[in-house]
């Protein structure tokens, strides 16, 4: 039997297994950058998760041309916007991670946090 | 001493009458004469009949008894001792190593005769004496207490610069805090 | 004017009381040693010669403001004591005041023989005191049972009570447990062998006493002679019934007083400690036994 | 009138400003930053009559909610906004002579960043609107606890960083499936129609929110970052973080959760989670011998106390915890500020060698002694009043489970007091440590000389001890004022789901 | 409204704080101002009398309550000690601090706990009463530490315990609240029989607890002894004459003002033993445990609060004695306890004063240097120990004579098993520092200065006249059993009515005086005695003199250390000991959470998230 897919479920289970493995990544593995890299996965997931909140079947891009009718046709034009300021978020944060990953790396010459424990108790 | 006697008052008279039958005594054990003491105490001979009781501190007694011969080292306490007593007190030398060193004439650390540096009441002669010859000086110690005739005592106080310089020709000086000369003005003696 | 007369010469016919009382137990050791023994009233010669001394010494104020103490906190306590004809004050304290008056002349003997300086006398109170926590909390506790038993802490009344019911209304006989424990108690309070270890001459040189020649020796046996008939009528008050005479009363007395010299001819000495054990032990859970009896 | 938004722009538009001129004359950023402030602050203050008339909505860009973005500012708002202004109004000023490095610039401009995120989070009425400031402020104070870049900050700096990035992927998450749900992204509108929402989803949204902010908020278990990242950032920015950035979090929480995720269990779990959180951060301080971890354990017990009193959800609780944020606000920045100059002079993070300190550093040894006496909770102090109405709201609750939670709350305070004693003990003693009597000041020599921190230092210290003491004679005011937030946060509540 | 003397007197006591912080530096205007301010107050105080039954309302509301005090009778009662003690150790403070380092504080610390205190005994709501009762518990710990150095341990010690006792009282004042609806004594004590008996029975134990605290009852007293010990002498008779009372206050506020007697018996367990008679019980231990344990201590101060601790027990006996006479006798005990036990150390601090210690074993013989504070010292352990004719045998007498009237046999042992182990323990006191043997040490040191000496001579006239003449005291105290609804105690000017029992302090005194007499003509009639020296002494001929130490202080009471040794389990010391590293071991467990691994941390979030999602699942 098949399963009609829509992009819609597509994107949905898509972000789903972005976050799962994302938030895997960052619980599982002990490398900071590893970690930053399973956070920006993870990220990506939401903001998939996010913009398919938009979702409207077989909408038009939210451009008032026109050539196109009713704004009932068009995609949310709202989550496009958050992503967009979502994605550049997670871009400063991802950017800071690093500089911060380097400074430390120079210093303690590791980047396994478990052996990261400076500060405890 | 006669002259005291006569100068009693009546009331001394029966007050000597009546605290003669009460002597505590204060033996002090130098010698071997001790062992004679407690046959005396007890039920053979039992001098509480007199009124005659062991006292254990000089304060409480009233005959202090030498027992035998007296080294230097141990005639200062005797003279410490003596002098915490309070009058009227009655010194009594018992056996011969009191009245003339006894045995140890020769020796070079024991006084011959007590009267030297305390005034003695009596002597106990014998070496050793008896319990019989004890009760006997203690009877004669209470006629006399009775006659007012024991005064031996004021001795000390009215001769303290003999005794003192017999006893510092023996040991030199000792420090006993008693002032003879002013307790004998303080209480009159 | 008979109360006046009685205020006046009541404590020296305790005095002679006392001194007899002594002087008998003086003769009544020496009989049970088999000696002759001193005349019965050896005591009173004793004081008289004492009080004669021509010199005495004192160790500052408080050892001779401590001898009037002693002796004015026994003549207080003796005032509040009922005898028979002589039951004046016993209506102003009850025998909770006379507990702690009693308590004076220990306190003044402590401070003057403290004032004396001499270690022997200090470790004397230092046992006084430890045997007074002993045989008092025993007796206390007798003091109370009775009180609960008779519904009044007023001597005078304890006494009208057991009187009311003759022989068998004594205390002793309607409580025996307490008149028992207090009985050892008192012994304790009389500092009769085995708890003489106050005294104790041949180890600490009688203790409290060591400094006390004279009149403060002299004062000081006073004292225990009228200590001696106090502590006696106190239990006669409170468990022998009183006395309604004086013949009964000096019976009383004298046989109190032959009981209590036979346990104290027969014994040894008690160390401190185990003295107040053995009064902590004995008469303490003899005392609540009969404590018990009263309250359930 | 002032438009609310000047309170936002002002701050954000002096960032910019201050990085220009940072250029040239770097020794003006701070002053310019505090001018800012201070007049930012000023201006929070001439909006107070106003907003207890009604609360003010700001429309930006033209269009109204539901469909535009605005900022509403309530009672509550403007309330933490003073919080958060005043507090940093004083720390700026602390900054001058702490802040002593050529990176001044930088520090002034994510100073003003980290207010600007809060001022944000405390205002907006739109949850996206709510994540952005979030993410300014976590982004100003990694940065921030990293400002000393040395081993330490570093490694707090990231840790904060990785579990605070979880918690904006949570909240993001959150968003997203409440846009999802209901289309809409004011808060008023989604409190409005969220009943719409399945049951599964609206309990999805909340856990992830609740677990999204709870990490900034410092709610147990989510609050590992915090005695790293406040015991290795400057100690005006620990202030900050502990007087106003925790609680601005946590009042965001609420304030949520009393609009969209009024569940019965929610509150209940929150107020236990409060009290726990209180007794693991009172018995962690008790063993800890670093000062400024010491206050940051302090400060997740006193974030416990606040949650469990907001959690009750009675207006008395309410209120006693607004009356506690402002306390712990006082008290803590002065803490924090205190030890800061104290680490200075003694070059060390141990009580034991500020064994005696106080002697030489009479002014701030006597601000600590305040402002922890205040904690504990001593009238005529304020933190008396404080707890003492959290105390009085919850047993007046009148259930059994709030009275058992509130004598575990007391008994926080029992373990608080004593190791708060033993420090200002350690303050006092004779004798001095070696580091306290080797230490030495910018001005003097010698080892009887005053080592006391400047001025300019010791001023904001004083006007929050001053505070601390005579705060209570505002107190009428005060409550006047937390009584209107407490109206309109109790306004958003609908009704609470059993 | 702000001219009544309640009115003045708080407001002297802040403004003597306020004073004491602009004088901060200038000790000697500091003293001086102390003293006019506390002459001032002890003044106003006496004026008090007069407006008994006046309320005086603050205008400040805080929580719906206007902050509120009203004189009583018992107010007036604890106000006049506590004026008067401050006062006298204020006039003993001026000479014997004087040029001591670390005082500045002193007076203020003074100022702000007789604030808190006397505004506690004015309050007349629970609210104004925790808040007062807090600054004074806090007062009480800065006066504690004085000193400095070795105070602080056992002042934080006290703090952990006020602090717990603090706690309690406030959730039971706050549970009050609950469930009353108000904070007035008035309209509490009206509305507090309606509540539900259990929450009324949590109520009550959770205030009696937080109250045992403070007044050092056994076993929560473990806090007192060394922080009293370790603090300045003259401000450890003030804390142990006065501070440690405030709980007896409150335990008779709670007892009469707002349970009642027939409420308290309500809570019965078994048959008798209800918890009146449980809190007697404890009481009991009080006298006995600390008094048995002062026995042993080798420090003046310590020994004195030790028994500070013990005295609490008579008054905790008395009050909860349900006799009329039981009662007077316990509040007439604080009184009297006040009066001997600020003597007793003012005379050790005399000696302190002199010889810079306070250890027994290293004192001896000084009376013959310092007879006035022997005298003192002397007046006020006879009045500690209850012995006639000084004021701590009267309140004393009427405990007993209660608890024999209740039956109480058991009570009644205890109470005076403690007066012998008070007794053996003073004497021990007096002896080891005057009596015995002078050292050659203070040979040469003289008696303390005239206001050191004043308020010796103060307190030992009032230990005597209020032992001979209880009457005017016991009139203010049958007032305040009138005030409570309770029976009067049947009084008469020297002693009880003879219709309630038997005792005329003025008969035993008098007859006492002339045995005195009688015994001095008795001594007068041997011959003249002379003084001797120290070293004229017995020593089984042994000659004495400076170089040989011929003392007994030592192990004063050996027997009594062969029993009592092997009882001596540290029970409570153990359990503070327990506790304490119970929290620094849940302190370190608890802090373990924090690894300091990131991993963990996320994990935590996760887990967090698990449970809140399934926790909400499963409960909505």
């Amino acid at each position: 039997m098949m399963i009609p897919l829509s992009i819609h479920t597509i994107l949905n289970i898509g972000s789903f297994g972005l976050l799962v493995i994302g938030l895997a990544i960052i619980f599982t593995k002990r490398n900071l950058i590893t970690m930053v890299i399973g956070l920006n996965v993870a990220d990506v997931g939401a903001n998939i998760l996010l913009v398919n909140a938009g979702f409207v079947k077989d909408g038009t891009a939210p451009i008032f041309t026109t050539a196109v009718g009713s704004a009932q046709a068009m995609s949310d034009p709202v989550p496009q916007a958050l992503v967009l300021t979502s994605i550049v978020i997670g871009f400063g944060i991802t950017a800071l991670a690093l500089a911060l990953i380097v400074k430390l790396y120079r210093r303690r010459t590791t980047l396994d946090v478990s052996k990261i424990r400076g500060l405890k108790w | 001493m006669s002259e005291k006697l006569t100068q009693r008052k009546a009331w001394d008279i029966v007050l000597d009458k009546l605290t003669k039958r009460s002597l505590w005594m204060l033996h002090y054990c130098t010698g071997c004469g001790a062992i004679e003491l407690p046959p005396t105490m007890t039920s053979r001979y039992d001098m509480e009949r007199f009124g005659i009781s062991a006292m254990v501190t000089p304060r409480q007694a009233d005959i202090l008894l030498i027992t035998g011969y007296l080294s230097v080292k141990t005639l200062q306490r005797v003279i410490l001792t003596y002098e915490q007593m309070q009058a009227p007190k009655y010194v009594i030398g018992f056996g011969s190593c009191t009245i003339n060193g006894g045995m140890y004439w020769n020796s070079y650390a024991t006084i011959k005769s007590l009267d030297q540096y305390l005034p003695v009441e009596l002597y106990i002669a014998g070496c050793m004496p008896r319990p019989e010859a004890i009760i006997s000086s203690f009877t004669e110690l209470i006629d006399r207490i009775g006659r007012g005739e024991a005064n031996s005592w004021q001795d000390y106080y009215d001769n303290y610069d003999f005794y003192k310089k017999n006893q510092e020709h023996v040991f030199g000086e000792i420090n006993t805090y008693v002032d003879i000369k002013d307790d004998k003005v303080k209480f009159g003696i | 004017m008979s109360t006046v007369l009685w205020i006046i010469f009541y404590p020296i016919i305790a005095f002679a009381i006392g001194v007899i009382l002594l002087g008998y137990g003086r003769k009544f050791n020496a009989r049970v040693q088999r000696r002759y023994g001193p005349p019965i009233q050896q005591v009173f010669y004793d004081i008289l010669k004492l009080m004669s001394k021509r010199t005495n010494i004192s160790h500052g104020w408080m050892h001779d403001t401590a001898l009037v103490m002693l002796l004015g906190g026994t003549l207080l306590t003796l005032y509040f004591i009922p005898v028979p004809g002589f039951d004046f004050f016993s209506g102003y304290g009850d025998f909770l005041v006379v507990m702690y008056i009693l308590l004076i002349p220990s306190l003044g003997m402590a401070l003057g023989v403290g004032e004396t300086a001499n270690p022997n006398g200090s470790i004397g109170i230092s046992r006084a005191l430890q045997m007074l926590a002993g045989y008092d909390i025993p007796f206390a506790l007798t003091f109370i049972g009775m009180a609960i038993l008779a519904g009044t802490t007023n001597f005078s009344e304890i006494i009208a009570l057991q009187q009311a019911e003759g022989i068998f209304g004594w205390g002793l006989m309607t409580n025996p447990f307490l008149g028992v424990a207090a009985l050892i108690a008192l012994h304790g309070m009389m500092g009769e062998k085995p708890f003489e270890v106050m005294v104790a001459p041949h180890e600490i040189a009688t203790g409290p006493m060591t400094e006390m020649g004279g009149k403060y020796l002299g004062m000081m046996m006073i004292q225990h002679a009228l200590n001696v008939v106090i502590e006696l009528t106190i239990y006669i008050n409170l468990f022998l019934g009183g006395a309604a005479n004086w013949a009964s009363y000096l019976v009383k007395l004298f046989v109190l007083m032959t009981l209590i010299l036979s346990v104290n001819a027969l014994f040894g000495r008690f160390r401190v400690d185990d003295a107040v054990r053995f009064m902590w032990k004995v008469p303490l859970v003899l005392a609540v036994i009969g404590v018990l009896i009263i309250i359930l | 009138m002032v438009n609310p938004i000047m309170l936002i722009l002002i701050p954000l538009l002096t960032v910019f400003l201050i990085n220009l001129v940072n250029i040239k004359w770097p020794k003006f950023s701070a002053g310019l930053s505090f001018l800012a402030i201070a007049l930012t602050t000023g201006m929070a203050f001439t909006l107070l009559p106003e907003v207890m008339q009604a609360p003010i909505e700001v429309v930006i860009a033209g269009t109204k909610a539901p469909i535009g973005i605005n900022l509403l500012i309530g009672p509550l708002g403007l309330m933490l906004s003073l919080i958060i202004l005043v507090t940093s109004l004083l720390v700026s000023m602390y900054s001058f002579s702490y802040i002593s490095d050529e990176r001044k610039g930088m520090y002034s401009g994510l100073f003003l960043l980290l207010i600007v995120g809060s001022l944000g989070m405390v205002m907006t009425g739109d949850i996206f609107n709510l994540f952005v400031f979030f993410e300014i402020l976590c982004i100003s104070s990694y940065i921030l606890v990293a400002y000393q870049r040395n081993e330490h900050s570093l490694e707090a700096s990231i840790k904060y960083l990785l579990l605070g990035s979880i918690g904006s992927l949570f909240l993001l998450i959150s968003i997203a499936i409440l846009y999802r749900g209901l289309g809409t992204l004011n808060i008023a509108d989604i409190a409005a129609r969220v009943g719409e929402l399945p049951p599964s989803t609206r309990i999805a949204a909340a856990a992830f929110f609740t677990i999204g902010i709870g990490v900034e908020a410092a709610i147990f278990p989510l609050n590992s970052w915090l005695p790293d990242a406040h015991s290795s950032a400057p100690s005006s920015i620990s202030a900050m973080l502990s007087g106003f950035v925790i609680e601005v979090a946590l009042v965001v929480l609420i304030k949520i959760v009393f609009s969209l995720f009024a569940f019965a269990a929610l509150f209940w779990l929150l107020a236990v989670v409060g009290v726990v959180s209180l007794l693991i951060g009172e018995f962690a301080a008790y063993r800890q011998e670093n000062i400024k971890r010491m206050l940051a354990y302090s400060s997740i017990g006193q974030v416990g106390l606040i949650l469990f009193a907001l959690s009750l959800g009675t207006e008395a609780a309410t209120r006693a915890a607004f009356l506690q944020i402002i306390n712990h606000a006082a008290a803590k920045s002065a803490l924090f500020l205190v030890s800061g100059y104290m680490i200075i002079r003694t070059g060390s993070y141990q009580i034991a060698d500020y064994r005696g300190i106080a002697r030489r550093m009479p002014v701030s040894g006597f601000v600590f002694f305040l402002a922890v006496l205040s904690l504990v909770g001593v009238p005529p102090l304020f933190g008396f009043f404080s707890k003492f109405s959290i105390v009085m709201a919850a047993v007046s609750s009148g259930s059994t489970g709030a009275t058992v939670l509130t004598g575990l709350v007391l008994l926080g305070t029992v373990v608080e007091a004593a190791y708060f004693i033993r420090v200002l003990q350690h303050f006092y003693q004779r004798e001095p440590a070696k580091a306290v009597t080797a230490a030495r000041s910018e001005r003097g020599a010698g080892a009887e000389s005053s080592i006391e921190a400047p001025i300019a230092a010791m001023l904001p210290v004083l006007a929050f001890a001053l505070f601390l003491t005579g705060g209570v004679l505002l107190l009428g005011s005060i409550t006047g004022l937390a009584d209107a937030a407490v109206q309109d946060l109790f306004a958003r509540l609908v009704s609470v789901l059993a | 409204m702000l001219t009544e003397p309640v009115a003045l007197m708080l407001l002297l006591s802040v403004a003597g704080v306020v004073l004491n912080i602009i004088l901060y530096r200038l000790q000697s205007l500091q003293m001086i101002v102390s003293f006019l301010v506390f002459a001032a107050m002890l003044a106003l105080n006496l004026q008090l009398y007069g407006t008994i039954g006046e309320t005086l309302v603050l205008p400040v509301v805080v929580f719906g309550q206007a902050m509120s005090f009203a004189v009583s009778p018992l107010a007036f009662y604890f106000t006049l000690m506590i004026t008067s003690i401050t006062l006298l150790t204020v006039i003993f403070s001026l000479e014997s601090l004087r040029g001591k380092a670390c005082t500045q504080a002193y007076y203020l610390w003074l100022f702000l706990k007789t604030f808190g205190m006397l505004g506690v005994v004015f309050a007349a709501d629970l609210l104004t009463f925790f808040l007062l009762w807090e600054l004074m518990t806090w007062g009480t710990f800065f006066l504690m530490q004085q000193t400095g150095g070795e105070s602080f341990s056992p002042a934080k010690k006290y703090v952990v315990y006020a602090v717990s006792s603090s706690m309690l009282l406030f959730l039971g004042i706050a549970l009050i609240h609950a469930w009353t609806g108000s904070f007035s004594f008035r309209e509490v004590a009206a509305a507090f029989p309606h509540m539900p008996e259990g929450m009324m029975l949590l109520v009550v134990l959770l205030m009696t607890v937080g109250f045992a605290v403070e007044s050092a009852m056994f076993p929560l007293h473990a806090w007192l002894p060394e922080s009293y010990a370790s603090t300045f002498t003259s401000l450890t008779s003030y804390l142990s004459g006065i501070s440690t009372r405030m709980g007896i206050y409150g335990l008779i506020l709670l007892l009469f003002g707002f349970v009642g007697h027939e409420l308290a018996d309500r809570f019965q367990l078994i048959g008798v033993i209800n918890l009146r008679y449980i809190v007697s019980i404890f009481g009991a231990l009080t006298i006995i445990i600390p008094t048995f344990t002062a026995l042993f201590q080798h420090d003046a101060k310590r020994l004195v609060t030790w028994h500070g601790i013990g005295q609490g027990g008579y008054m905790i006996l008395g009050i909860f004695s349900a006799n009329a006479l039981g009662i007077a006798g316990g509040i007439f005990h604080i009184f009297n306890y006040m009066t001997y036990v600020t003597l007793i150390l003012f005379s050790i601090a005399a000696v302190e004063y002199r010889t810079g210690t306070s250890n027994l074993n290293k004192l001896g013989g000084l009376i013959k240097r310092q007879p006035v504070a022997f005298l003192g010292l002397l007046f006020g352990i006879i009045g500690l120990a209850g012995i006639p004719p000084m004021n701590g045998f009267v309140s004393k007498w009427f405990i007993y004579k209660a608890l024999i009237t209740e039956g109480y046999p058991f009570l009644a042992i205890s109470a005076i098993i403690g007066t012998l182990g008070t007794i053996l323990s003073v004497y021990k006191l007096i002896h080891n520092i005057f009596l015995g043997q002078l050292q050659p040490e203070y040979n040469e040191i003289k008696e303390v200065p005239f206001l050191m000496q004043l308020p010796i001579w103060v307190l030992m006239l009032a230990v005597f006249a209020t032992g001979v003449f209880p009457g005017p005291i016991l009139s203010l105290i049958a007032e305040i059993q009138s005030s409570f609804g309770l029976a009067p105690v049947p009084y008469t000017m020297t002693g009880v009515d003879p219709a309630a029992g038997t005792l005329d302090m003025l008969v035993i005194t008098t007859v006492f005086i002339g045995g005195l007499l009688l015994a001095w003509i008795v001594f007068l009639l041997g011959h003249k005695r002379r003084h001797v020296s120290q070293y004229q002494n017995y020593a089984a001929g042994h000659f004495l003199d400076e170089s040989i130490p011929y003392n007994f202080n030592y192990n004063f009471y050996t027997g009594f250390e062969h029993i009592f040794n092997p009882m001596k389990k540290k029970v409570i010391a153990r359990t503070e000991v327990a506790v304490s590293s119970l929290v620094e071991a849940a302190g370190d467990y608890l802090r373990r959470i924090y690894t300091g691994n990131l991993a963990t941390y996320a994990m935590y979030i996760m887990a967090a998230l698990v449970v809140t999602s399934l926790f909400l699942k499963e409960l909505i």
